[in-house]
């Protein structure tokens, strides 16, 4: 059974390396600061003992006041999960970093979300539309979007 | 007039002379090959028409023939080696742009 | 060509479809010889039974296409409504079956005919009379075990199909 | 050709035979070299994460079956699998029972396709895929018996299934399995030692295995890299760890290896079900669900293995009888991430056979 | 015996070595074994036909098998002729080439193992025992020389085959260049003798020079010719200094090609074309200086050299300088009987010292010692061959030296003296080298971990050794009755005990027997039990020790003297100063006429090709046209 | 025999059987209907029996509802394929698209002038036939270049530089395998060649019939050699703008060749029209069927190879074995004791085995990634 | 009377081709205009009863050599613009037509022997003899293997890469 890691517990640790960068921690999820999304995942993948090595699923909730994107990081090693959440404000803006130069999995779906939900990510080496055309007005999955 | 040996050579100088202005005048490398191909083959009908009207029984000239076409194949071969590679070189086939040979 | 095998490969896979050469072809014939659809079958249109109907919407709701169009009387008749019409759009319908699963008064069916094609797209929309069952527009057991029972039983090609590899 | 000539721009796709779908591959080709690829998605673009936010939790079921609609049932299973850890319902025991049936047959009927087109992508004249079509069609007759359709079957519900399996399902399925075993014998003969599929597939469309983990590939792609993971045993659901099967790996991560796996995981799929229908439990199908379903507000995320990776359903409820959020991580489109690593250097005819060996669904990589 | 057979001889090595290159090497790289094993194969084969040949001419010796069968180049009148020509002497050397070279062969199975370039030795190796035998097989000089020259080819790609250590590159050109001057003699003996008979057939030869058709200056000069072939080849004084720089090659190489068989080819050279200088005293006189003078020399030098293969090789050096002493002397049967014994002995001690440099990963013997407890076979192997080659009754190097001191005593008794000098030499060289790699304790090795503890050999190859040890033991047996002369034309025979014992009946043996047994106990005394210090004795004769050790500045020589000087400074100076003066300033007159001229000219080269066509064209036209109207 | 006066070719035209009723002109004439009749019938019959035999092979029925067994399949596709609209790209080569049907039709036509169906029967007995044969099948491939490079389509473009490069390297080894029979028969015309098959060739050249399959197979494009209209690649290779008339003319050729193909492996290996108690020219088609089933029967079985494949099996292949057939039939042709031919064919058999494994052990054809 | 007939047809066929080659701009159909004259040249082999010749030179220029410059056209840019005519048009002209005289005039006023024997039948045995045969052109042969095997070599070591 994929253990999932509870956010408390890694808050904790990461607390000592990256200080103020959890905002929130919970017991399934671990919300950290976008700022410092980039440093935390990076810390998580090679980390021993977490060993994040799989990006296994990454989604962007629009939740009218911001964007909550939302990592399934998963260990096929320690066969262990977790949750991270990391949030966007500026509506009209959205920016996070990509980590696409540390889970080269997270390609399409960051294109995919910045197709459809319009959040741009940094550092994203091909960030274009994916599923609409070019030109295309808006981003659907907003919620604001008719 | 039966068809004669003159005749076989005139055909042979009309093909020579029309290869010869073309490997002469065209400026596109391919078609100077083509040109030189179509005068060898000028000559092979001159060899054979001797052969067949001269000496019909011992086929010197068939066996000229024979040895043009072996060394028409191996000059279109390593022409178009040539060519290919000046083309990979220098992007162009165009003789009057190809003047290595120069000084 | 990595000749691996120095050709056996290539030999055992003709020698497997030459094989197939000698069984029984497994296609049909399909307007002359027809396969007996499953009794639970979803075909193409709805069978809706107008004596059971409340006209209470719940078909109408649980469509997740929207097709479902009802409209009913202003007043009861017997401490009920009367529906006026009855409109399944078939043309966007798609056969998902849940309007079946919601009815509480197994008023509505799944039709279990399949060769319905129209040629004009309007004559896809069907209305009142058009939904009622027929000779023609038999209802199919879909969510409906005893009417299952009375359908004749599915043609399977594990049946037919008996040549073992 | 040897010869080093101009490289030309070629349009694979999106109408092409070998495309299995509306997929575009921009191709630039050098002689017959891949010289750079970018794939073109989209073309089968229909919203279908926007649509599920304006339908019932159960309305949602009929559009997960146009998801990969080669595999709806395992669509189905992601998904009610999700809503029901979301709203915390638990399905009865013999519905779990027939999940892991239903699974396991939809992962041979696409594996069937899935190699059945891929040799045809190699250039076989349709035979190997017409004998694997053959037997799922057998598969597809289960399935008609039970939903009424044979592709799109909308036959899981919340906490169940619609209706329960009717008497003549389980000996017909019984006669299935004791005949797929001798069927998948003749595949093998029929293609595992053909010099001509070796020397088309083996080191072919190298996917490393350390690149298959980077890039987040599930299913039978990373398995034949040779990591050794499926969600079945690593992240049990629907009582999977109470069958015995084994998890076929490859070693090269090339095409002939993603061939086998499918190939051995077919076997594996009949093992599980021989042991799901021994132990198949009497009762109902379906607990005890109200109509509309009212998750409490929250998220849920609960994955399957696929036939073509992992599927995984992302949920947000916000207490409203529609989902406010439903992701799709879909294994097709994220198996496509190193396309382009996998393809660049070698030949056209390759590219379509790497291209093939990654067995995706049109409608599950652009839903 | 069928001719066929014969050439097979000489195929097989070669298509061994056509197989390897072209089959084994481009398609089955990861499979090396597999071209060692064709290349035994082929000379196995190789072998067994050797015997049969040998066998058939011992049965019948008189019969010379000539076979001048097939018109190979026909120009003008000239005929040259691919023939062979089997008489006891080729029988002999195709015995000697043969079982030297399979033994070789296996034992660089061994020794070669993991060497990246396996295929390429193989290869080399087996063109190499082709033309050695194609060599002593050939029937005109033309072949011959052709052989000849594909010998040296071989022995320069095997000399250099570690390329990439500059040392062995400069070696290999150095034999290259070296044996160059000899063969321009050779070449032109070639070609005088052509000039004077019209023939490049060596029986025709034969019979021209015994019946007298061929006398006098000419035949001298190309008899003189012909040894400086087989001086440059056979390492002779003063064009010896190739062979102890040859010694870069892998040390299988030195045992096949720079003891055994190439650079004897230089002596069957001359005992191919004895007839012409038995009727030249004065070429037979200076073959038997030359080859006493390198005897002595050479074993001089190899008195003091620390590189137990430098040693072997003035060794070597020293022994041809005996087989020549033995020819100019003797005549073919006492030269090419040491030359027999010594191709055995000789390739045990190299192949002893690639062993032990297998062992200890250097040649230097100051860093060596003690060997005799870690590598028993090697010891006892290499000391079987030093007795043979120090002249030890009853080892083979005994009865053949013996001849040649007999015959030098009779014919030319100074050079008698310094053959006896170097009998106690040579003695001395060779046990001061197996005392000091195989007495006292081990020193250390090249310092490298795997030289720490040096171990014997691996089987494949102590094999050979040991096969060549029991032949160095056993190969002077063949003359003991006299039949090994016999068989190369005369002397007159006796039974075995008596030729076996009687021998010791004359004083001479045991002079060099006693000479042999001083050098020995000197090399014991100073080396093995080390009652004198070596370095004392060194310093105590500084000047002559530099000397030697500086090869008496042969090398220097030749560099600085020779070439710097005499014909870069002195001759190409005085024609640079010619050619500056007088013939440049001509060439600048005309050549600035020609530039003023082409400046004018050279707008008409444009490099168009259609142009010059065109301008070919029209000339033709107008030549034709001319030639026409002049009609 | 004086044949044709008028030519003053008459040394060509050797012996008509010689109750041939009337002259040359007759037979010219007769043969020409003949050998229509015969191409278009038996292509027809192709089509027929291969989409018939692969629909067996294939547990399916294939064409059933044109006549009785879908016989009249063929003729209702030439119906159809005829009235479709004829379509030519804008950017095309007009004159050489229209011009590459005919030039890939008329050379295939033109072998069959001397396939013999029986002794004698046959339009010309040249004396050169195996030579002609291959000279005259070259030049179909100038129509299929003609086709791809004046489609104005990257796709038949492809086809056609493959189809060029498959046919330079195809032609050596199919010549060089017939060089095999052609030093057995002593002969070039063949009909000397049935003649002299007293023993089929495939049996005493076994490895030269296995050869010239494969790569006539892939001269004539047939799987798994079909590179230039690998549908799963390039759709249709060279006739993908072709439709109507000029498409039916390709997929006349492509039977047509199949056919010709067939008919020479029946008359060089399979002794042609000779056999007991039936009459000769039914043993010859009967022949001819069975050859092309096998190609129908491989289709229906095998994957595609690569270009590079394709060509590593041309010249690491089949040109090297090729060869070894040649010095070894020539060597066996010298050497072999005329009595014992019987002996050569387990020989034959072996040495073919042997060569085979040993090749395919020795050399790693094709695989590997291009770096670009 | 056929003879003639043939004789003037495919000598006009051949000529045409020739002068399509030299005078086409699109080198495609001037490479299908040198494939229709090689085929001509063949026609014409026949009528002077060599047809083993005739048989290979289709399989040689029709099957080998046009092909490959077809596909050397390929493999260059430009093949719809073709190939105009360079600066030399005129004096080639000029030259050609002055060769075509000089050759015209000189084959009009010699004295040919005609043999009066009739040609060798089937020619191909004949042909070998005359090749391989005692006191023929073995050597020939041979050198133009060597010539071969140095074109072979020569033309992959200009096309290789790097």
């Amino acid at each position: 059974m994929t253990l999932a890691l509870s956010g408390d517990e890694i808050a904790a640790t990461l607390g000592g390396h990256f200080p103020g960068s959890v905002i929130e921690a919970s017991k399934s999820h671990l919300l950290v600061k976008s700022e410092s999304l980039f440093d935390i995942a990076s810390y998580l993948k090679t980390a021993p003992g977490l060993d994040f090595d799989f990006l296994c699923n990454i989604t962007a909730v629009d939740c009218f006041d911001y964007f909550e994107i939302v990592y399934q990081f998963t260990s096929l090693k320690h066969n262990h999960g977790l949750v991270v959440k990391a949030r966007c404000h500026d509506r009209s803006n959205p920016v996070l970093p990509s980590l696409v130069s540390l889970w080269r999995g997270a390609d399409l779906q960051e294109r995919e979300i910045y197709d459809l939900m319009g959040i741009t990510f940094q550092g994203h080496p091909n960030l274009k539309r994916i599923f609409l055309w070019e030109d295309f007005d808006g981003h659907p999955l907003r919620k604001d979007y008719l | 007039m039966p068809v004669g040996l003159n005749h076989y050579l005139v055909l042979s100088a009309i093909l020579f002379s029309i290869g010869l202005y073309g490997a002469l005048s065209k400026r596109n490398a391919v078609v100077i090959l083509m040109s030189i191909e179509i005068m060898l083959n000028a000559v092979n009908i001159a060899m054979v028409a001797f052969s067949r009207f001269i000496v019909p029984a011992l086929l010197t000239g068939q066996v000229f023939a024979i040895f043009i076409m072996v060394v028409a194949a191996a000059e279109v071969t390593i022409g178009l080696a040539i060519i290919i590679a000046v083309y990979r070189g220098r992007e162009t086939i165009d003789v009057t742009n190809i003047n290595l040979m120069k000084w | 060509m990595k000749f691996e095998h120095f050709g056996t490969g290539i030999i055992k896979g003709l020698a497997v479809t030459l094989r197939h050469l000698f069984r029984k072809p497994i296609t049909t014939q399909y307007p002359e010889q027809k396969l007996t659809t499953s009794r639970r079958a979803r075909g193409n249109e709805l069978v809706w039974d107008i004596t059971k109907c409340t006209a209470c919407g719940t078909c109408a709701k649980a469509c997740p296409q929207g097709v479902i169009r009802i409209v009913t009387s202003a007043k009861p008749v017997e401490n009920r409504y009367v529906v006026e019409k009855f409109e399944v759009d078939t043309g966007y319908c798609i056969f998902c079956g849940l309007c079946v699963e919601a009815c509480p008064f197994q008023s509505l069916l799944m039709g279990y005919s399949y060769e319905r094609a129209k040629y004009r797209r309007h004559e896809v929309v069907h209305t009142n009379e058009m939904l009622l069952p027929s000779a023609k527009r038999p209802a199919s057991g879909y969510m409906y075990p005893k009417l299952a029972k009375a359908l004749p039983p599915q043609t399977l090609l594990i049946e037919r199909d008996e040549v073992k590899g | 050709m040897a010869l080093k000539t101009e490289s030309f721009a070629l349009n694979i796709g999106p109408l092409h035979p070998s495309t299995h779908g509306v997929f575009r591959m921009r191709a630039v080709l050098d002689g017959e070299v891949i010289a750079n690829m970018e794939p073109v998605f989209g073309y089968l673009h229909r919203g279908i994460e926007k649509l599920a936010e304006e339908r019932t939790y159960t309305g949602v079921i009929p559009l997960t079956d146009r998801l990969d609609y080669l595999a709806s049932m395992s669509n189905n299973l992601a998904y009610v699998l999700a809503v029901e850890k979301l709203a915390e319902i638990s399905a009865p025991e013999r519905a779990t029972y027939l999940r892991v049936i239903l699974a396991e047959l939809q992962r041979i009927a696409s594996h069937l396709i899935a190699v059945g087109a891929f040799v045809n992508d190699c250039g076989a004249f349709f035979t190997p895929f017409l004998y694997m079509f053959r037997e799922r069609e057998k598969i597809l007759d289960l399935f008609e018996m039970l939903s009424g359709q044979r592709l799109l079957y909308n036959y899981m519900r919340i906490g169940g299934f619609n209706q329960d399996i009717p008497d003549e399902f389980l000996p017909a399925l019984q006669k299935f399995v004791s005949q797929m075993p001798g069927f998948i014998d003749e595949y093998d003969r029929l293609l595992a030692e053909n010099e001509i599929l070796l020397a088309r597939t083996k080191g072919v469309g190298i996917l490393p295995q350390d690149l298959a983990v980077n890039i987040s590939a599930s299913g039978p792609v990373l398995r034949a890299s040779g990591v050794k993971w499926d969600i079945r045993k690593a992240d049990p659901y629907c009582g999977y760890d109470r069958f015995e099967f084994d998890i076929p790996t490859g070693t090269a991560g090339d095409c002939y290896d993603r061939y086998r796996v499918r190939i051995e995981e077919m076997r594996q799929s009949l093992r599980i079900i021989e042991q799901a229908m021994k132990q198949l439990p009497s009762g109902a199908v379906k607990s005890t669900v109200p109509y509309l379903v009212r998750p409490p507000a929250g998220e849920a995320y609960a994955h399957i293995e696929a036939p073509k990776g992992e599927l995984g359903f992302y949920l947000v409820s916000d207490n409203s009888i529609a989902p406010y959020r439903c992701h799709i991580r879909a294994p097709s489109l994220i198996n496509l991430t190193a396309l382009r690593d996998m393809t660049v250097g070698w030949k056209v005819a390759d590219l379509i056979v790497i291209f093939g060996s990654i067995d995706i669904t049109m409608g599950e990589v652009d839903r | 015996m069928a001719p066929e057979l014969i050439w097979l001889i000489f195929f097989l090595p070669l298509a061994s070595f056509v197989v390897i290159s072209f089959v084994f090497k481009p398609f089955l790289k990861d499979k090396p074994r597999i071209s060692g094993y064709s290349t035994i194969a082929a000379i196995s084969g190789s072998l067994v036909l050797s015997v049969l040949v040998l066998l058939s001419v011992i049965a019948a010796p008189e019969h010379e098998l000539l076979m001048p069968d097939i018109n190979w180049v026909i120009v003008d009148g000239v005929v040259i002729h691919l023939g062979l020509m089997v008489d006891s002497l080729t029988a002999v050397m195709l015995l000697v080439i043969t079982v030297v070279s399979l033994m070789v062969q296996v034992y660089s199975q061994g020794y070669m193992h993991g060497d990246p370039g396996y295929h390429r030795y193989f290869a080399w190796m087996s063109l190499f025992t082709a033309s050695m035998l194609g060599l002593v097989l050939a029937d005109n000089l033309i072949l011959t020389f052709v052989f000849w020259e594909l010998v040296g080819l071989c022995s320069y790609l095997l000399i250099g085959f570690w390329f990439h250590r500059k040392s062995a590159a400069d070696a290999a050109k150095k034999a290259f260049i070296v044996t160059r001057l000899g063969d321009f003699g050779f070449l032109v003996a070639i070609l005088a003798l052509y000039a004077s008979t019209g023939t490049f057939d060596i029986a025709e030869l034969h019979r021209l020079a015994i019946t007298g058709a061929l006398a006098g200056t000419t035949l001298a000069w190309a008899a003189i010719g012909i040894f400086a072939g087989a001086a440059g080849k056979s390492a002779q004084f003063p064009l010896h200094v190739w062979l102890p720089d040859a010694m870069e090659g892998p040390t299988p190489v030195s045992a096949l090609i720079h003891a055994a068989t190439m650079v004897a080819a230089g002596v069957f050279l001359v005992a191919r074309m004895f007839p012409l200088f038995e009727n030249s005293p004065e070429a037979l006189t200076t073959v038997a200086v030359v080859g006493g003078v390198t005897a002595i020399f050479a074993a001089s030098m190899g008195l003091v050299m620390n590189d137990i293969k430098r040693v072997i090789a003035y060794s070597t050096i020293s022994q041809l300088g005996y087989m020549m002493l033995g020819l100019g002397t003797g005549g073919v049967a006492i030269g090419i009987f040491h030359l027999f014994n010594h191709a055995f002995f000789k390739a045990l001690l190299f192949l002893g010292a690639g062993s032990v440099n297998h062992a200890t990963g250097t040649f230097d013997m100051r860093q060596m010692g003690g060997l005799r407890r870690a590598m028993p076979w090697t010891y006892a192997t290499f000391v079987i061959g030093a007795l043979s080659l120090a002249g030890i009754w009853p080892l083979s190097g005994f009865w053949s030296k013996d001849e040649i001191l007999a015959s030098s005593l009779a014919a030319q008794p100074a050079l008698f003296y310094l053959a006896l000098a170097t009998v106690l030499m040579t003695a001395f060289y060779i046990f001061r080298a197996a005392f000091m790699t195989f007495g006292g304790e081990y020193r250390g090795g090249n310092g490298q971990p795997h030289a720490t503890h040096p171990h014997e050999s691996s089987p494949v190859m102590v094999a050979p050794m040991v096969v060549l040890s029991v032949l160095a033991v056993v190969s002077g047996m063949a003359n003991v009755t006299g039949g090994f002369a016999r068989l190369l034309g005369h002397g007159e025979g006796h039974g075995f005990i008596e030729g076996f014992f009687g021998i010791l009946a004359h004083p001479l043996p045991w002079l060099s027997l006693a000479l042999a047994g001083l050098g020995i106990f000197l090399a014991y005394a100073i080396y093995g039990a080390k009652w004198l210090s070596a370095e004392r004795i060194g310093r105590m004769f500084s000047p002559l020790y530099t000397m030697l050790y500086q090869k008496y500045w042969l090398d220097e020589l030749y560099e600085n003297v020779i070439v710097r000087k005499i014909l870069l400074k002195g001759i190409f100076a005085g024609l640079e100063r010619l050619d500056n003066k007088g013939v440049d300033g001509v060439v600048n007159g005309v050549a600035s006429g020609t530039i003023a001229a082409g400046r004018g000219i050279r707008r008409a080269q444009t490099g168009q090709l259609q142009l010059y066509g065109l301008v070919i064209g029209i000339g033709i036209l107008a030549i034709v046209l001319s030639l026409y109207l002049a009609r | 025999m004086v044949l044709n006066p008028g030519l003053g070719m008459e040394y060509h035209w050797q012996a008509l059987p010689p109750d041939w009723p009337g002259n040359f002109w007759w037979h010219w004439l007769a043969f020409s209907v003949i050998i229509l009749a015969f191409v278009l019938g038996l292509v027809m019959g192709f089509i027929w029996l291969e989409r018939r035999g692969i629909g067996r092979f294939q547990i399916r029925l294939g064409p059933n509802r044109t006549g009785p067994f879908g016989l009249l399949q063929p003729i209702a596709d030439a119906v159809k394929v005829l009235l479709k609209e004829n379509i030519v790209p804008a950017a095309a080569d007009k004159i050489v698209h229209w011009l590459a049907p005919l030039v890939a039709f008329v050379p295939t036509l033109m072998i069959f002038a001397v396939v013999p169906f029986q002794d004698g029967a046959l339009l010309a007995d040249l004396n050169v036939g195996v030579l002609y044969i291959v000279a005259i099948s070259s030049i179909s491939t100038v129509g299929i270049f003609m086709a791809g490079w004046s489609s104005s389509n990257k796709y038949s473009l492809l086809a056609a530089m493959r189809d060029v490069a498959t046919v330079v390297s195809y032609e050596i080894p199919v010549v060089l395998s017939l060089a095999g029979v052609v030093l057995l028969a002593g002969s070039l015309s063949l009909n000397q060649i049935v003649m002299a098959q007293d023993i089929p060739f495939i049996l005493l050249q076994p490895l030269a019939f296995l050869l010239f399959f494969i790569a006539a197979s892939a001269e004539i494009n047939r799987t798994p050699f079909d590179l230039l209209e690998a549908d799963s690649e390039l759709v249709a290779g060279f006739h993908i703008e072709y439709s109507g008339m000029k498409f039916a003319l390709f997929y006349l050729t492509e039977y047509a060749e199949a056919l010709a193909v067939s008919a020479i492996i029946a008359t060089l290996f399979l002794g042609g029209w000779r056999g007991p108690v039936l009459p000769p020219w039914l043993w010859f088609v009967g022949k001819v069927v069975a050859v092309f089933s096998v190609m129908f029967w491989i289709r229906s079985t095998l994957p595609r190879v690569r270009i590079d494949q394709l060509m590593a099996l041309a010249w690491k292949f089949l040109l090297p074995l090729a060869l070894i057939n040649l010095v070894v039939t020539a060597v066996q042709v010298l050497a072999w004791p005329e009595a014992s031919l019987w002996a050569m064919v387990p020989v034959n058999v072996a040495i073919m085995a042997a060569l085979v494994v040993t090749w395919s052990r020795l050399l790693k054809l094709g695989g590997g990634r291009v770096e670009v | 009377m056929g003879l003639g007939i043939a004789f003037w047809a495919l000598a006009v066929i051949s000529v045409g081709a020739a002068l399509t080659v030299v005078f086409l701009r699109d080198v495609f159909r001037a490479a299908l205009a040198l494939v229709l004259c090689f085929l001509t040249v063949a026609g014409i082999f026949i009528t002077l009863s060599a047809d083993f010749l005739a048989a290979a030179q289709v399989l040689i220029y029709v099957g080998a050599i046009s092909i490959l410059i077809i596909m050397t056209i390929m493999l260059t840019r430009g093949v719809r613009q073709g190939s105009p005519s360079g600066k030399l048009r005129v004096p080639a002209l000029f030259t050609a037509l002055l060769f075509f005289a000089a050759a015209a005039f000189a084959v009009l006023n010699t004295p040919w022997q005609i043999a009066g024997a009739p040609p060798q039948e089937p020619t191909t045995a004949a042909l070998a003899g005359r090749l391989f045969g005692e006191g023929g052109f073995i050597l020939a042969v041979e050198i133009a293997a060597v010539l071969l095997l140095a074109i072979i070599l020569g033309a992959i070591v200009l096309v290789r890469e790097k």
